[in-house]
């Protein structure tokens, strides 16, 4: 294996692009690690980015959004002083990868990357509208996050590329977004099913409306018609009966030691609901 | 495979050290520094035995290559207490007997240190969720909880 | 209650009746806490030695199959690569025998397979190198060639007519003509009529139930340090919980004198019976025997799960006649337990266990030994009791909601006692049963209102304890210091009882006797920490060396006064004259004798060496809040109370401390852990990502209450108390479930998924 | 005579009795001769037994006193965690 740490992104492009066998990009190691440890997989080349200018930094975008560097980790997010005020769910669903010592080194990007269909952070990040930006060989260019994953284990991303930064739109007035999942335990598990809201309204009204679901499809899975479900209403028992159905209907999950096809449709039912709820008590407090 | 020289600091000495890039920063404290203290009882994040810091953020020492220290400050168990002066966590844990095999320990003290540092007045279940990540299979974690919460409120009381 | 009520066992230590303890019951600092805070102490995998090269297994990806080549040739020939062994390096002279009676041959099978891979995980070749990397590489370059066989994991399945057979004459002659060849053990016991018991009865349940493998789940994986040479002379340092056992199975195993083998025990890691037998360390020494370097082997955490000795796991048939005062009139269990690809699933302590609270007329009880394509099950807390407890617990407490009786009220009407004639046989002796049941009932969780959606579970369990072959070794410094020589590791504290007991009998403060694990060269055999016995037994031991010292210092005392020993009386740390017949002396303290011991007669140390036979057995009582979210199966445990005889606590921290580690993994074991098996017969939880033990956000804190009913059997009363703490818990939390969802839950792990089933069940009845 | 209890599956080799009388001042000396008088039991006990004196579990120590009116019942060997 070769270690490399270059001090720029086209640095690190050049290497990608060159490398030969299995390339790997270190940031937070949480997964490539564990990768390497159990024999999965033991990269040829491995591309540190944690020297790059600017990877730790969470700035806001012109656009009154953010821009979260590629080797930001989740104690960092969680503990910076106005991303949890306008993303909460976003920010709950990072913080729920892992240990406190994991969220000391995991990294958004990183859980994105390693493209586990039952990725915490990505069902909210997609709830949310999150972009991210690609840069390769031919140049940047911006993606949204549910574009990323293609299955298990496996991204849209070409030879050589790689992403560079982490986009979350513009909070802007009555919007509100969750994330809750299913673990067997208190902590330290993989979701058995995730589910991310993020909801506007005007008064009571919903205006707009996502949501997306982890662990119950090979992806992250959008689904596209919870804004046919929500917008208009004000989150009647109704409402909630549609979405829950619309939420099972999405689902094309496994059976595996995890869960069965059975149990994560039931559950994915139950999380719209829930966490709905808490997406729309919290658009209507940011008013 | 070639090796790489790294320059860190460890409990406040700088340490230099060549590692092949496979191994592990608990690879590097064990065997290659004696630094024993950090246990591996997993090697993949789960358990937080090998619990350290870096630059003052807790990590699992096997969830980072031993190069990736290079230019950092990485603090161990063996670095808790003051001289041979322990630190109030130490003394707790044995007063509560916090411990029983005590291979969680070293972790979980290393833990424990850095929410005390962050959050002095943590309630039991800040303490419970910020610990999740270090297991102890022996004492059910009643007397560990009981520990820190009780150290927390003697520094308290000191400062 | 007071010590002097209770009279000496025929046979038995007497108990000290009138002895008012001084160090014994205070809970000082333990002596090596200093060194377990700081990371100082040395753990199995934390011995370093000068050459000393790195080890790693192969292992078999197949439930199942026959070992057609292996090919180490490449692997051989590589830099760094310096020793490989297969079956081939170890002992041609270990009989096979059937069943429990190729115990030693058995071990060998497992610890590098012969002929055939008998699970997922099975060690077929290791490697030593100089450094770890090299050695994990070297395995990849090992060839081996597999012909696959059909593959058996379900215990139940296992005793099927077409089942796959593990092994032929595995069986021992218990097991009744015409079972499958995988039923390797039978058991049966009992007494009374059970069919007239049972038409006595007002209410009858008859239920399964099940429980899936759990494994002891240690932080600390197997690791050794290894220097064997062609000479027949080695050292061996290792973590277990008995290096003694080590010594004599590496001995057999490897062609050795057991005397020439030294081995010494690290701290360990936890251990809970995983840590009672071997799994590397003779694999280390063939190799260092080989390569002639030391040689370190350390496992990872998968490998700890496929490769070690988890629990067995059980099927289970209870019936139980209950009259509508409570009385139950009979009982009858069959427990089929599956142990691995190996006899010695303890099937006879399940249906020993099963019934043993209970004062029955009429009982029976079977159990089958059962192998299949799993790791050879290892001791895990009180073996087969806490399984036997989920399934008898459960149908009493559904007894008591049917007939509308409290269940402590029911367990009090029929619980053993002194006199009672156990269900396995005997009959006990003094017992405090009785008294954890009255104190369960007392304690105020017992009476605590319940929050919608909780329900209460409680349960009983037994555990009999064990005593052991011991030897102790007492020495005394000049300066009155004393050091405490055991042979028992120290698991979880013992080392602060041996110097409280030392302490007592000697008189000196606790902080002046250091107490050490000491090595096979260096004290008489010590029979493994097991079976609750270390505060018994090593307690026991400490408590008759210091007494020899003791009467030596006696003796020392009773020359220089010029008069008869049996005049001298030892009282807090000094000689003093027995009477005023004796003479007017002033007293004479410990360190004034020892100050001169080499001018006086010469050294001054204690021993004992026997095997105790007094252990007591134990009885707990569990009280459970549980709380289950009907949305989604999720279960939490709200509130906990463990109540348990100790006999007496030395230490009543680490007393505490054994029952709430106890009740813990009770939780685990009956909410989320399990082995998960695929179809393809390999293991798929390798890890403890989705191997679930509680965290600390899982689990409520776990009030303890100490009961001592002191046993007979030890100078001051001591029962064991690490095993029977996990003997209630499945139970108590499934009645707790049970109670709380409105369904019964009958196999274990009650899984969130499972729980939402039984719901679902519950509303297409409704 | 010592009468000796036997769990269920030894009884098989010990033509069917459950309870058996053999001479005996020792619990070593009460097995000798349960093998010297059912050879069948030679295995099982070699296997390990534990010998339940007055309720007291002996686990191995064959030089326990018996009494003549002691209640003696075989066990399997304790195996603990």
């Amino acid at each position: 294996m070769n270690y490399y740490k270059p001090a720029t992104f086209d640095e690190a492009i050049a290497i990608a692009s060159g490398a030969e066998g299995i390339t790997r990009i270190l940031a937070g190691g949480t997964d490539v690690l564990v990768q390497m440890r159990s024999d999965i997989v033991t990269p040829d080349t491995l591309i540190d980015i944690k020297a790059i200018d600017g990877v730790k930094d969470i700035t806001r975008a012109e656009d009154g959004g953010w821009t979260i560097g590629v080797a930001v980790c989740g104690a960092e997010i969680s503990e910076h002083p106005d991303l949890p005020r306008e993303w909460p769910g976003v920010v709950e669903a990072i913080g729920l990868i892992g240990s406190t010592q994991v969220q000391g080194r995991a990294t958004p990007v990183g859980n994105l990357c390693n493209a586990s269909p039952a990725a915490d952070s990505v069902p909210a990040l997609v709830a949310a509208g999150a972009e991210v930006t690609v840069q390769g060989p031919n140049g940047p260019r911006r993606v949204a996050v549910e574009d990323i994953p293609t299955g298990p284990g496996r991204t849209s991303l070409q030879k050589g590329e790689i992403i560079t930064a982490l986009h979350l739109p513009p909070r802007g007035k009555g919007g509100g977004d969750a994330y809750q999942r299913f673990i067997p335990r208190t902590e330290m598990d993989i979701a058995v099913v995730g589910c991310g809201v993020n909801l506007r309204v005007s008064g009571q009204v919903i205006t707009e409306a996502r949501m997306a679901l982890g662990a119950v499809a090979p992806t992250v899975e959008r689904v596209r018609g919870a804004a046919d479900a929500l917008v208009g209403t004000k989150l009647e028992d109704s409402a909630l009966d549609a979405l829950a159905d619309l939420a099972q209907a999405a689902c094309n999950p496994i059976d595996d030691k995890r869960g069965t096809v059975k149990f994560r449709t039931h559950l994915a039912g139950v999380y719209a609901r829930r966490v709905a709820k808490i997406a729309y008590e919290r658009a209507r407090a940011a008013q | 495979m070639k090796k790489i020289h790294v320059t860190t600091k460890i409990n406040g000495d700088t340490v230099e050290f060549l590692c092949d890039p496979r191994e592990t920063l608990l690879d590097v404290l064990r065997d290659r520094l004696g630094l024993t203290g950090a246990k591996e009882g997993c090697g993949t994040g789960d358990c937080g035995a090998c619990s350290v810091t870096v630059d003052g953020r807790l990590t699992c020492s096997c969830l980072m290559l031993g190069v990736e220290a290079e230019g950092h400050e990485i603090g161990t168990v063996e670095g808790i207490a003051d001289g041979e002066e322990l630190h109030p966590l130490q003394k707790k844990f044995i007063e509560y007997a916090a411990l029983q095999c005590g291979i969680c320990t070293p972790g979980i003290l290393v833990a424990a240190k850095n929410l005390l540092e962050r959050n002095p007045d943590p309630t039991e279940e800040e303490v419970r969720y910020w610990l999740a990540g270090n297991l102890c299979r022996c004492t059910g974690y009643d007397k560990i909880i009981r520990a820190v919460l009780d150290t927390a409120a003697e520094m308290r009381e000191a400062s | 209650m007071a010590l002097d009520e209770y009279k000496p066992q025929k046979g038995g230590s007497e108990l000290e009746t009138d002895h008012q303890f001084k160090y014994v019951g205070t809970r000082p600092d333990r002596p090596d806490g200093f060194d377990k805070v700081t990371g100082r102490a040395r753990f199995g995998a934390d011995m370093y030695a000068p050459g000393m090269l790195h080890a790693a297994i192969l292992r078999s990806p197949h439930a199942h199959a026959r070992i057609v080549r292996i090919d180490t040739s490449k692997a051989e020939a590589m830099e760094g690569v310096k020793a490989v062994v297969t079956r081939a390096d170890f002992s041609k002279n270990v009989p096979f025998a059937p069943g429990m009676a190729g115990e030693f041959w058995n071990i060998l099978e497992n610890v590098m397979a012969g002929e055939k891979v008998l699970y997922d995980g099975h060690a077929v070749a290791a490697v030593a190198a100089t450094t770890p990397l090299i050695a994990r590489d070297a395995l990849k370059a090992i060839e081996v060639e597999y012909e696959i066989l059909p593959h058996v994991t379900d215990v139940d399945e296992a005793m099927k007519p077409d089942a796959p057979v593990i092994r032929e004459g595995a069986a021992d002659k218990s097991v009744p003509e015409g079972m499958h060849p995988n039923v390797v053990r039978y058991h049966e016991s009992g007494h009374g009529d059970v069919e007239a018991g049972f038409a006595e009865a007002d209410l009858v349940i008859e239920d399964h139930f099940t429980t899936e493998a759990t494994h002891q789940g240690y932080i600390e994986p197997h690791a050794c340090l290894a220097t064997l040479g062609s000479d027949g002379k080695g050292e061996l340092w290792c973590c277990t919980q008995g290096h003694w056992y080590v010594q004599k199975v590496c001995a057999a195993l490897l062609d050795l004198e057991t005397a020439n083998l030294r081995v010494t025990a690290s701290e360990i890691g936890g251990g809970f019976g995983g840590k009672t037998t071997v799994f590397i360390e003779p694999v280390a020494l063939a190799l260092s025997r080989k390569a002639n370097r030391p040689v370190k082997l350390v496992m990872s955490r998968s490998e700890v799960f496929r490769a070690t000795g988890p629990t067995a796991s059980a099927s289970m048939d209870i019936k139980i006649g209950m009259k509508k005062d409570g009385t139950i009139t009979a009982a009858k269990g069959e427990f089929r337990l599956q142990g691995g690809a190996f006899p010695g699933a303890p099937m006879e302590f399940t249906a020993m266990c099963a019934f043993a609270c209970y004062n029955l007329k009429n009982v029976h009880q079977v159990g089958y030994d059962v192998m299949t394509n799993r790791p050879k099950q290892a001791a895990y807390r009180a073996p087969g009791s806490p399984m036997a407890a989920f399934a008898v617990e459960s149908v009493i407490d559904e007894l008591c909601n049917r007939l509308g009786l409290d269940p402590i009220e029911v367990r009090l009407k029929n619980a053993a006692r002194e006199g009672t004639k156990a269900s396995y046989g005997p009959t006990f002796p003094r017992i405090g049963l009785v008294e954890t049941l009255e104190a369960a009932k007392a304690h105020p969780h017992y009476s605590a209102p319940l929050k919608p959606g909780q329900g209460r579970g409680i349960s009983c369990g037994f555990w009999f304890n064990h005593g052991g072959e011991t030897s102790v070794s007492l020495a005394l410094s000049e300066d009155g210091s004393a050091q405490v020589m055991v042979g028992t590791p120290d698991i979880g504290g013992s080392r602060a009882s041996m110097a409280l007991m030392a302490a007592e009998v000697l008189g000196i403060p606790f902080e002046k006797i250091r107490v050490t694990i000491a090595d096979t060269g260096s004290l008489g055999y010590n029979e493994i920490s097991h079976g609750s016995r270390v505060t018994y037994a090593s307690g026991l031991a400490t408590i008759k060396a210091a007494q020899d010292a003791v009467r030596k210092l006696r003796q020392r005392a009773a020359d220089k006064w010029g008069i008869d020993v049996e005049a001298v009386d030892w009282v807090d740390g000094c000689a003093v004259p027995s009477g005023p017949n004796a003479g007017d002396f002033d007293p004479l303290p410990l360190a004034e004798i020892t100050k001169n011991m080499g001018a006086t007669g010469g050294p001054i140390s204690g021993h004992y060496e026997a095997t105790p036979e007094g252990a007591g057995v134990s009885f707990a009582t569990h009280i459970v809040d549980a709380e289950v979210d009907r949305e989604t199966g999720s279960t939490r445990v709200v509130r906990y109370t463990v109540v348990q005889d100790a006999g007496k606590a030395i230490h009543p921290t680490y007393v505490e401390g054994q029952f709430q580690g106890g009740a813990a993994q009770g939780i685990g074991w009956a909410l989320n852990e399990e082995y998960i098996y695929g179809p393809d017969g390999r293991l798929q939880n390798p890890g403890f990502l989705d191997y679930r033990i509680p965290v600390a956000s899982d689990l409520p804190m776990i009030d303890t209450v100490i009961v001592e009913v002191p046993n007979p059997g030890h100078p001051y009363g001591v029962r064991g108390v690490g095993e029977t703490s996990i003997c209630p818990p499945l139970a108590a939390i499934a009645n707790a479930v049970s109670n709380a969802a409105g369904v019964r839950l009958r196999d274990l792990p009650m899984r969130p998924s499972r729980i939402l089933e039984e719901l679902e069940k519950q509303q297409g009845d409704a | 005579m010592p009468e000796v209890h036997l769990w269920s599956g030894l009884r098989a080799l010990a033509g069917g009795r459950e309870v058996v009388e053999v001479e005996g001042r020792t619990v070593g000396e009460l097995l000798d001769a349960l093998v010297a008088a059912y050879p069948a039991l030679k295995e099982p006990i070699e296997a390990g037994v534990s010998v339940a004196v007055d309720g007291r579990v002996i686990a191995s120590a064959l030089n326990e006193p018996v009494r003549p009116d002691s209640e003696i019942y075989l066990m399997q060997r304790l195996r603990g965690g």
